[in-house]
């Protein structure tokens, strides 16, 4: 470690923090845009004038928008989300149960599916050009171009409906051994898997490819070296920067982009509170998951550049 | 008790799980606030009504033991004793006066403030006996006292989050949004429930739903889409659909205040032009019955059934649409997965009138949003009514002047003044006989053309048992968990 | 020195760009859909909203070629229709996307300095709101229609284009030609469109064959939330959703479909895959 | 057997971007004895890289040995199978690359890769190869032989680099050392330590070498037998003493030739009022944020000044990194000077190009010196040639095809090039492209930076005629930068020599037999390695002064 690499650092955190204002002004001007009012949503089909002014008034929604933000925003560095519109629950409190439910599909999925994108990614690359390639990339496309509903539909199908191996749903609350682990998450991990798999294998094996090509692993070669040792210790190593960062994108999908799965497996997670959000215009729980969406992509990409940085040893 | 007559006695038991089709972070124990169907199921499980329906539609005593008036205006509700909260304190006359005043109150923001709003003076003459008053009379009291948002909740209640009601389930669990976990109340003044515990939730997929139901991940699956139907019944014994008609319906409206709505022979020619055989063929599956534009269904008491529907007739639509000159114009019609099946009943429509040249230009439009946007606002749009116990209820909701949905601004100081008259009437025939006039007169002239009543259909596996349909809704009037039971 | 180097040429390399066999196969794919999406209305057997089976999840027939779907039409019309939706909208969005990404990550990387902050930070920000969700809130806040559609889904997509091409064009800028150029008194349009652009046309045209997937995917996806196409026209995610309760009995509804989708996706990487040398070789 | 390796026959094939089969090596034999240095000497692309390679039984990706033997201690490279040859590969035959900084993993420590061969054959412990590898690095004089091992590839400098990547090939005690144009990319002053370092180690442990070069200089310091290519055939071969005394073949002779001092007429002055056309004065630059000096971070120029007379030619000298190509660029307006003057024609310059007017621009045209990044290569060089004459001089279509021929036609390219993309041409072809471009602008003064740096022997003596005789028709004035000195020589009337950022010497014309007097320019000037085979061996350097001015 030494000084270049903590400034560059730490100029990535500070380029982060100013995004992450940027999002934060963009995410609130945005959703205070939606049209439709808070108040006669929420009452529905029974949306009376004097109703919905009572509820106006009890949820601050008269104020003009910049006080709000204001508040909001203040709100926000001393970690107060927010009081729901929709059922005047703290915001953190509606947040915190699904953000951890999240978290470990989110985690789950990334433990399986990492090694295994990473392990056919670099089986591919090491066997550019063979049989093996072309069954991993053609195989790899197939599974990009498949929309995700229909790849979690036919799984609940063979395996719930059918062979009724796993459940249907996955009811995060019922995890009490290692066993309801794999039963409760087996579904919306083997479709997510499937989902975020296939880029990462590209781009894993697209930036092993490319460090195959150098001159130092050419070197190898010439030093004697097994393909393995070529590929573990010469290409990976420096392939290690642009494998991070799609591994990074992919987790990042997993926080926010997961809402089809949640609504098919009905896994109480962050996404379809965000959707469900939408749909009642509870802005401060709309802000606050947003910002939850774009801190975590933030968190990885950032952390991903960071992980690249130390891995260069130039820069160390 | 209706279900206690089936042959099979009820075995004790066992955890129900359950699945409705919609729920957000909006849900609540409020019973004032109630709005979704996963409200109404957890309202009737923690709380207990005055009154509730039967299946025949008539009103029975539930917390009441008798509900008398001799003007229709002045009404003594007496009591059952030996009620208890959930917190242990006795249900008195003072919880349900603070129960049935709340609707009054704008701040609660309840969702039947209007209907409460007849309920003008309420007094407790004693722990067990209370005096309503109305403003005007109204005979179908006891059977209004049976809608969700009446549930009785204790004197005084501002935080919802317990459920301390008198019902049969004790709140475990309330995840807005999420899920909700009730066990049986050890203390409850009727003799069940059946099941030990009882998790309910939504799943909003149709498809997710069911296929939660066939993996055998919950015992029940409300309102299955009708195109689901073919795969449970492949399924053999071991699963069951459970149909209710109850006067949900999906209707397609035309403001008559607004172009081309105000051309009556417009309105006429839709009426020609909507195919009500095939939308329930088609659209529905089968899983409904053909609709004549007026709001009473077929199971209620008050039903015209001489009143027969529009016949399909496209050449007699092209002739009046030809007369109001609107043949050739691009009309849009507002459609959403919110309005259950109305892009399938859009499009049907829509075909039929590309064959006599009549563009319907059919905008589906998000489901969030949509009844705030769009209903009662786009000049054609489809609305989706959910069953209410009494026409009176239907009309003043629906088509009198001052009717807050009033959905095709259907205007007639005629209508309005037999409403009263039926109201205020105790004699059932007379009633009866007003109402069927009030069904002719809002087929015929209102812009709401109702193609028909859906069905709710539940899917079950066959182990639940004792699930009966109810007037007031799918999931016996989402009342079920009280009463069902799960074979071993 | 000169005259053998001639003689090296291949007289044949001039005349064109050669395909090899799998790419020639994901082009003629491509052509194919690309041929019904402009015929699609002379070609449908029915009209696309119209009911003509009573039955539902109909099997294939002489009839109906593809079976019908949920509410009796005819899914090969409604397929062929449906081409039109998937393939012009993801066409016209991914062009958006690619066009607006490319040239902005241009300007960047010539800019450099503020520029090249301000819109990182800013394209960076866009990226980091999750794809569905956005489309989501856009839809809700001005609702849908197809133009509001290609635009949402652009939006979606310009900051990869921007990313992916600005870190090209950086790598271009740094070669002594661009600073030839410079010195020679150009300005900044002629530097990205004569200098930078031909050289990262390649990698350009591949990435944006995978963004055509994603795009066509993310369709399907909106439609699955329920945004998308206006009916009785859907595109083909939409016909694979409307129709996925046929999917337990393998109605050819939904088959079809999803065939048709993944026909076109791995038809466009396919042809990616194996671009000829020749625009391949266009890299930085 | 007699001999260590004996090649028989040996024909490579490649697989051009077309899908064509082309023979790049044609029927060649040759032997190595054990403890002989052989050299292979041949322009670029004549097949070096690809014989050394194929005694490794490796062929590069394209390639393939289709017909003959590579018999090496009895085994044949050609035919064995993968997992023998990586087994011989490293232990028996090792290779010297010739970029050491781009055969060096830039994530693993240079122990960690000197050893690795230890590693894979499972020759000794890793510490015993860690010892003889310092023992290693010792006995190649570098520095910190004990902790050098620690460092990161980028931490050391290029020559340091060539000689670990010679450690990396001796480690595991091979019988033949293959080493490919090791000091090409080197500066002569380093050059020196390089090739002693290797010559002292492969006599000491009687090892067979394979010496891969262009430059008959240099081989002829380290090479027992040299054998001429072209074309991938072997057009010569003999003793070293033979060969430079006695060259058969005409393409030999040209090599030889390229090395004669060539005479060079003063060019007259043009007389105006004005003689100079470019002045600059105390010009600094470099890189990095401006200081509160008002100076960069890392200062690359300090105070340079220089005059160039119109129709005469500077020439700028000094090693890498000393600001050459900085000074440049300066003088371009490329990197805008902190401080100082540049008076071009009589006018002042302003700092930075954007702020030139498009005449000045014109006038003063810089040539780079890698022609392949200085060319678009999505560009047809008929484009590459029409843009300055439609941007400078508005030339209609005719007009400009007319005078893109006439360019061509001043670079001796032929017309037919023009429908070609620069990677279609040689990298001779390609420099004078860049040159016609230079020229086409019509300038009065051209900065060529290293323009023959990267071009072989024959062919850069071809370019600097070239320039010359264009010097010639054009009036032209040139600066001319290179760190090779007989490059300089042969072009320019008077040479200034650069040393960390500053001007040490001018070595004006006047002063004819062009004897440096700074120490440094001393040192660079006998570093220029010579044809004699003797000249290393003898060669005595001040080793304070070598001490001083080596950053080794
Ligand atoms: N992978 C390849 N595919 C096709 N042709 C190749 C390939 N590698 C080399 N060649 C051709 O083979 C010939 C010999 O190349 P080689 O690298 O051996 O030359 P060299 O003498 O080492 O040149 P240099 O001095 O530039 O290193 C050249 O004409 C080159 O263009
Ligand atoms: N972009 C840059 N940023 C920082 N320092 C630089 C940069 N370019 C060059 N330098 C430094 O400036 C000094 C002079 O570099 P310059 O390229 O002018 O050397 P040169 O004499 O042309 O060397 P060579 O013979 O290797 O081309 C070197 O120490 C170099 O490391
Ligand atoms: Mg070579
Ligand atoms: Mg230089």
């Amino acid at each position: 470690m030494n000084q270049q690499v903590l400034s560059l650092i730490s100029s990535r955190l500070l380029i982060a923090l100013i995004t992450l204002v940027i999002v934060s002004f963009a995410v609130f001007f945005a959703t205070t845009m939606l049209p439709g009012d808070t108040a006669s949503i929420l009452l529905g089909q029974a949306a009376t004038p004097e109703a919905v002014e009572g509820l106006r008034k009890a949820m601050h929604l008269d104020e003009p928008a910049i006080l709000r933000f204001l508040r909001w925003l203040s709100g926000l560095v001393t970690g107060d989300l927010g009081t729901s519109y929709a059922n005047d629950m703290p915001i953190g409190e509606l947040i915190g149960g699904r953000f951890v439910n999240t978290l470990k599909l989110a985690g789950v999925t990334a433990l399986f599916s990492v090694p295994i994108a990473l392990t056919l990614g670099i089986t591919a690359a090491m066997l550019r050009g063979s049989l093996y390639d072309r069954i991993v990339t053609i195989v790899t496309i197939g599974v990009i171009s498949v929309p995700e509903f229909m790849v979690a539909t036919s799984a609940v199908l063979l395996f719930a409906v059918y062979l009724k191996w796993l459940p249907a749903l996955s009811l995060a609350n019922e995890v009490h051994s290692l066993a309801d682990v794999l039963r409760v998450y087996a579904m919306p991990v083997i479709t997510l898997t499937f989902v975020v798999s296939a880029q990462m294998i590209r781009m894993t094996r697209a930036a092993v490819v490319e460090t195959l090509t150098t001159p130092y692993v050419e070197m190898a070669l010439l030093k004697g070296a097994s393909r393995g040792r070529i590929v573990l210790k010469h290409a990976l190593p420096n392939a290690l920067g642009p494998i991070v960062n799609a591994i990074a994108l992919s987790l990042s999908y997993l926080l926010g982009g997961v809402i089809i799965v949640e609504t098919i497996f009905n896994y109480p997670g962050i996404a379809k509170l965000m959707v469900d959000a939408v749909a009642t215009r509870d802005l401060p729980l709309i802000q606050s998951c947003a910002m939850i969406f774009c801190l975590g992509y933030l968190v990885l990409t950032t952390l991903a550049d960071i992980i690249a940085i130390l891995s260069n040893p130039r820069l160390r | 008790r209706a279900s206690k007559a089936v042959a099979a006695a009820p075995v004790s038991g066992g955890t129900l799980k359950a699945a409705g089709w919609s729920s957000s972070t909006a849900d609540t124990l409020d019973p004032a606030k109630a709005s979704l169907s996963t409200d109404y199921v957890r309202c009737c499980s923690f709380y207990n009504r005055l009154t509730f329906l039967d299946k025949s539609g008539t009103p029975q005593m539930e917390l009441a033991e008798a509900i008398e008036s001799k003007d229709a205006k002045t009404w003594t509700v007496k009591l059952r004793s030996g009620v208890t909260f959930h917190d242990g304190k006795p249900l008195t006359a003072d919880d349900v006066v603070f129960s049935l005043k709340r609707h009054l109150d704008p701040s609660v923001g309840s969702k039947v403030a209007k209907i409460a709003a007849q309920m003008t003076g309420f007094k407790a003459i004693d722990k067990q006996t209370i005096e309503i008053t109305l403003a005007n009379p109204n005979a179908d009291l006891p059977t209004i006292l049976s809608m969700h948002h009446f549930m009785i909740v204790a004197d005084g209640t501002t935080d919802f989050s317990k459920a301390n009601g008198t019902g049969a389930f004790v709140k475990e669990v309330f995840e807005p949004g999420v899920r909700s976990v009730g066990v049986k109340n050890k203390n409850y003044w009727k003799s069940g429930p059946n099941v030990d515990s009882f998790e309910y939730f939504a799943i909003s997929d149709d498809n997710a739903r069911v296929n939660a139901l066939l993996s055998g991940d919950i015992h029940l699956a409300a309102a299955i889409n009708p195109r689901s139907r073919r795969l449970v019944e492949t399924q053999g014994d071991s699963f069951v659909l459970s149909k209710t008609t109850s006067g949900n319906y999906t209707n397609l409206n035309m403001r008559l205040d607004m172009e081309p709505g105000n051309k009556r022979d417009f309105i006429e020619g839709m009426k020609y032009l909507v195919n009500r055989e095939q939308i329930v063929k088609s659209a529905l599956r089968g899983l409904g019955e053909v609709g004549n534009d007026q709001p009473v269904s077929p199971a209620n008491f008050y039903r015209n059934a001489d009143l027969k529907p529009k016949t399909f007739d496209p050449d007699k639509a092209k002739f009046l649409f030809e007369k109001a000159g609107v043949l050739g114009q691009s009309i849009p019609v507002i459609a959403s997965e919110a309005a259950s099946s109305s892009i399938d009943m859009a499009m049907i429509i829509q075909a039929a009138g590309a064959e006599i040249g009549m563009k319907l230009d059919v905008q589906r439009v998000p489901s969030d949003g949509y009844w705030d946007n769009y209903w009662l606002k786009a000049p054609i749009h489809f609305g989706n009514i959910n069953p209410r116990p009494t026409p009176d209820i239907l009309f003043s909701l629906l088509y009198t002047s001052e009717a807050p949905w009033n959905e095709s601004q259907y205007k007639s100081a005629k209508f309005d003044k037999m409403l009263i008259e039926a109201r205020g009437s105790l004699d059932q025939a007379k009633r009866k006989e007003i109402y069927n006039d009030m069904q002719i007169m809002v087929a015929e002239e209102a812009g709401t053309i109702i193609p028909a009543y859906i069905s709710n259909v539940d899917a079950t596996t066959a182990k639940l048992r004792g699930l009966e349909a109810n007037p007031l809704g799918g999931q016996m009037g989402y009342a079920f968990a009280e009463y069902v039971w799960l074979e071993a | 020195m000169t005259t053998d180097i001639q003689q090296q040429q291949p007289a044949a390399r001039r005349i064109g760009y050669r395909f090899n066999l799998v790419g020639a196969l994901g082009l003629s794919v491509i052509l194919f859909w690309a041929f019904i999406a402009i015929f699609a209305p002379l070609l449908i057997p029915y009209p696309v909203g119209e009911i003509v089976d009573f039955d539902y999840f109909g099997p294939r027939s002489a009839q109906f070629w593809m079976g019908s779907d949920y509410l009796g039409r005819d899914i090969f019309s409604r397929i062929l229709m449906g081409a039109r939706y998937t393939v012009g909208i993801s066409l016209a969005a991914v062009s958006i996307a690619c066009v607006t990404g490319v040239v902005l990550g241009m300007v960047a990387a010539v800019a450099g300095g503020w520029t090249d902050s301000l819109l990182s930070r800013f394209l960076d920000a866009l990226h980091s709101i999750p794809s569905k969700l956005f489309g989501l809130v856009v839809v809700a806040a001005v609702g849908s229609s197809i133009p509001v559609l290609i635009l949402t889904l652009s939006v979606v997509y310009i900051p990869g284009a921007y990313r992916f091409a600005r870190a090209l064009a950086v790598n271009v800028n740094a070669m002594d030609f661009i600073t030839v150029a410079r010195i020679r008194g150009e300005n900044v349009f002629y530097l990205i469109g004569s200098e930078i652009l031909p050289n990262i046309l390649g990698p350009v045209l591949a990435d944006l064959g995978l963004r055509f997937v994603f795009i066509v995917l993310l369709l399907s996806g909106l439609s699955f939330l329920g945004l998308g196409v206006q009916p009785p026209y859907a595109d083909w995610g939409a016909l694979v959703r409307e129709n996925i309760g046929g999917l337990p009995f393998g109605a050819p509804a939904v088959i079809f479909p999803s065939i048709a989708i993944a026909s076109l996706t791995i038809s466009v990487n396919l042809l990616i895959d194996n671009l000829p040398q020749k625009i391949r070789d266009r890299s930085a | 057997m007699a001999n260590l390796v004996e090649i028989r026959n040996l024909k490579v094939e490649a697989k051009t971007d077309s899908g064509r089969i082309v023979e790049i090596i044609k029927d060649v034999s040759f032997d190595v004895a054990a403890g002989e240095i052989v050299a292979l000497i041949g322009e670029s692309g004549s097949g070096k890289t690809t014989i050394a390679l194929t005694l490794m039984g490796h062929a590069r990706t394209g390639c393939q040995i289709s017909g003959g033997s590579v018999m090496l201690a009895g085994k044949d490279m050609a035919k064995l199978p993968e997992k023998e040859r990586a087994a011989i590969r490293g232990r028996e035959v090792a290779y010297v690359p010739q970029s050491a900084a781009a055969a060096f993993n830039p994530a693993a420590t240079i122990m960690d890769q000197v050893i690795e061969v230890t590693r894979i054959h499972q020759l000794m412990p890793a510490a015993e190869a860690r010892l003889r590898a310092i023992e290693l690095f010792r006995a190649l004089s570098l520095p910190n032989p004990e902790t050098i091992g620690e460092r990161y590839p980028h931490q050391v400098s290029g020559g340091q680099l060539q000689r670990l990547s010679a450690a990396m090939a001796l480690i595991g005690d091979p019988k033949l050392v293959i080493f490919d144009e090791p000091t090409t990319a080197l500066d002569v002053t380093t050059q020196i330590e390089v090739l002693r370092a290797f010559k002292s180690v492969m006599r000491k442990g009687g090892i067979a070498g394979v010496y891969v070069s262009h430059d008959l200089a240099v081989v002829a310091q380290i090479a027992d037998r040299i054998i001429v290519l072209k074309g991938g055939e072997i057009q010569e071969s003999g003793a070293t003493g033979d060969i430079l005394s006695d060259a058969k073949h005409p393409y030999t002779r040209e090599l030889l030739a390229a090395f004669e001092p060539k005479a060079r007429g003063t060019q007259p002055v043009v007389a105006t009022d004005n003689p100079h056309i470019l002045e600059i004065e105390n010009v600094f630059a470099g890189y990095g944020a401006i200081q509160v000096d008002g100076l960069p971070l890392v200062s690359a120029v300090r105070s340079v000044s220089l005059k160039v007379e119109r129709g005469r030619n500077l020439g700028i000298i000094g090693e890498s990194g000393c600001g050459k190509s900085t000074l440049a660029r300066t003088i371009a307006g490329i990197l805008p000077a902190s401080a100082g003057q540049i008076v071009f024609n009589g006018r002042q310059l302003a700092q930075n190009a954007r702020r030139r007017t498009r005449e000045q621009l014109r006038e003063l045209q810089i040539v780079f010196q890698y022609a392949d990044t200085a060319l678009n290569p999505a560009k047809s060089i008929e484009d590459i040639l029409a843009r300055p004459l439609v941007f400078y001089h508005g030339m209609a279509r005719k007009a400009r095809d007319k005078r893109i021929n006439e360019l061509l036609n001043m670079v001796q390219l032929p017309s037919s090039v023009r429908h070609r993309r620069p990677a279609e041409l040689s990298g001779g072809q390609k420099q004078r492209v860049n040159f016609a471009r230079a020229l086409a602008a019509d300038p009065k003064l051209i900065l060529c930076d290293e323009i023959t740096s990267a071009l072989d022997t024959v062919v850069a003596a071809a370019v600097i005629d070239l320039l010359k005789e264009l010097q010639r028709e054009l009036g032209l004035s040139y600066i001319f930068i290179s760190h090779d000195l007989s490059v300089v020589e042969a072009i320019c009337d008077e040479i200034v020599v650069m040393y960390a950022g500053e001007k040490v010497e001018e070595i004006l014309p006047s002063n004819r037999e062009k004897v440096p007097k700074h120490p440094y320019s001393q040192l660079l000037f006998s570093s220029v390695p010579k044809l004699d085979p003797s000249w290393l061996d003898g060669l005595e350097q001040d080793p304070e002064l070598v001490r001083a001015y080596c950053r080794r």
